[in-house]
């Protein structure tokens, strides 16, 4: 085996044949049991299977102040011991992976009309989309903070309304929701489609698209 | 008796002691070569300086004994046995100038790395199989922790889908000709509608014009739909049974009565 | 990358904003993740889970000097680096022993003919060996994941080659194929070239073992 005259132990000459092993290989020894249990390991179970004589807490003890400060620690477990890593280090364990996903359709439609018309109930998303918004959608824009519950409307039922965030400007690069451009400008810069999307009408979007218009942003169509 | 037996077989006691411990050992052989690697030993030299001679001249009785014995070999062997005579009657005839192909020595010395090389992967083999190993000598980490793998979805979407699709709600109204059209549409559901209730009044020939609804006589777009549509719902009846219609000459006018017989 | 100066951080003040961590702490990165991880972690993992700055390499070569002689041990395999307990100390162990399977004489051959001649088609195999390699012995090889497939040799019919993977390497506590025993003994004596046979005449081996070879392993050699 492997000697290791530093550290600690200035043993003097064998006494018995079945002397234990120096104090810094019963460290070692501790050190891989630690290392390749599969769960926290109680002392007398690591001097169990430590040659006789060995004396299992001082030597976790060494091992236990060895590792102070490192990236991973000897740590007590109930009356068990195991290696952890050390829980200033945590953000490593994780990988983080990115991935970009094209937002839903039915997601800029109703981002949109929140933008064009805040602050927006889920009903006059719905008239002006003319099909019924999911509860995903919303939630989804929610969690992405592009938009937030703005003021309760002053109308029966007092339903809640949505508005859009600093972050949903940050984002697009726009200092307020007001500088979205309007249906003219967006027409004069040729951002209007010409036909009608595939599917448009076959989705059913029924006739109740002559409701009253929301107020809100929407003046600013009618230029 | 004996010293006849003993002139059948030429070899000398150890090995042909050898010979027949592998005839009986044959099936845990793996082909002649391994028989070769095993037969070289006996010659207890390094395998560079073995007599490939000597080793053919062994093999070949090996071969013998395992004949006289009726043990059948696989053919494998048989072709080895084969060549081997060929190499060694190479190997003790003088050189065939005339002769083509590799001389005996090259054919020798090629068996000879043949076996070193096959005894050198056994070597290494065993060297490999006696290294310190994972799960039995040493270990990996028991209670890994799993490095956690945070996906965040990030969504995008430009200011350009943004307007877009606002644009595309918004200017839906200006898609509507599409629809509209409909409105200079009369179909046939709707002349049929409308026939129903009219056919009824129609106890004589009439001219199917008359049928038309109010207000779709004047523009020609939507008198011409309310037309076929009228027609069509017409014969729709007359194959119901409730109508009769006649036309008196390409281009006359198409007339209508009530059907009274089948009611 | 960043520059340091010495094991123990003896900073200056930032020069920038983004500066690498102190190589100490670099160290206790390396050693948590690879105390986490059971299998091998290379070291572009490391180095993508670490700030920005870090240089793994450099870390890990202090790491793998730090647990010199300790219970564990900072091990290479292939590109990847892992942390495994020492050799030595396997008694310990009965408890984590995993029963391998036991392999044939044939597939232990096998797979040191692969590893010696890597990349080594079926065809080599069986003439080194002189008898036909069965299937099985190749499939349990592969399930085993000591071997895969490797590029196709570019002789005619293009044969498949198989070589051994990382998995190989971390059983047998190789840092790579070059560290296989008595290797370049092998290759110094010529009993890992692919010598054709003289003439036509052959042990039994297929004919199209004449084209130009890369004569396996030894290529490794040729820095």
């Amino acid at each position: 085996m492997t000697e290791h005259p530093d550290d600690d132990d200035t043993e003097g000459p064998a006494e018995s044949l079945f002397e234990a092993p120096p104090i810094a290989e019963q460290e070692r020894m501790i050190e891989a049991m630690l290392f390749a249990s599969a769960a926290p390991v109680p002392v007398r179970d690591l001097e169990a299977r430590m040659p006789h004589g060995c004396d299992a807490a001082e030597a976790l003890a060494h091992l236990r102040k060895r590792y102070e400060g490192r990236g991973v620690r000897v740590v007590r477990i109930g009356d068990a011991w195991a290696i952890r890593t050390a829980p200033d280090l945590g953000f490593l364990m994780q990988k983080e992976t990115v991935e970009t996903r094209k937002l839903s359709r039915a997601a800029i439609e109703t981002l949109a009309i929140i933008a064009y018309h805040q602050p927006c109930t889920r009903a006059e998303i719905e008239e002006i989309r003319g099909v019924s918004v999911s509860r995903g959608t919303i939630d989804q824009l929610l969690e992405m903070e592009w938009i937030r519950l703005g003021r309760r409307k002053m109308t029966p039922g007092r339903p809640v309304t949505f508005v859009v965030t600093p972050e949903f400007l940050d984002h697009f690069g726009l200092e307020s929701a007001r500088d979205l451009p309007g249906l003219k400008e967006l027409r004069a810069a040729g951002l209007l489609e010409n036909r009608p999307p595939p599917g448009a009408l076959s989705l059913g979007q029924s006739e109740d698209e002559d409701g009253p218009e929301a107020d809100g942003q929407s003046e600013l169509f009618e230029e | 008796m004996s010293d006849n037996l003993f002139q059948e077989d030429p070899l000398p006691v150890a090995e042909r002691l050898a010979a027949e411990a592998l005839i009986v050992d044959v099936d845990g052989f793996e082909g002649p070569l391994d028989v070769l690697l095993t037969l070289s030993r006996t010659q207890k030299v390094d395998l560079r300086k073995i007599s490939v001679l000597e080793l053919a001249r062994q093999y070949l009785a090996f071969v013998e004994r395992a004949k006289a014995l009726r043990i059948e070999l696989a053919a494998d062997y048989l072709v080895m046995a084969a060549w081997l005579a060929f190499l060694k009657s190479r190997l003790l005839l003088p050189p065939d100038p005339s002769e083509e192909g590799p001389s005996g020595e090259e054919l020798a010395a090629h068996l000879a790395f043949q076996l070193e090389r096959l005894q050198a992967m056994r070597d290494a083999a065993a060297r490999l199989m006696a290294r310190d190993r994972l799960g039995r000598d040493f270990f990996v980490r028991g209670q890994g922790e799993d490095v956690a793998r945070i996906r965040t979805v990030t969504y995008s979407a430009t200011l350009l889908d943004l307007m877009q699709g606002y644009a595309r709600i918004r200017t839906r109204d200006e898609f509507r000709p599409f629809v509209m059209d409909r409105d200079s549409v009369f179909t046939m559901e709707q002349a049929l509608e409308r026939m129903r209730g009219l056919i009824g009044f129609a106890g004589s020939w009439t001219d199917m014009v008359s049928y038309l609804p109010e207000g779709w006589g004047g523009d020609p777009v939507r008198r011409r739909s309310a037309t076929a549509a009228t027609f069509a719902a017409s014969l729709e009846l007359v194959k119901e049974g409730h109508l009769e219609i006649r036309q008196s000459d390409t281009f006359a006018p198409i007339e209508l009565r009530k059907k009274e017989s089948g009611q």
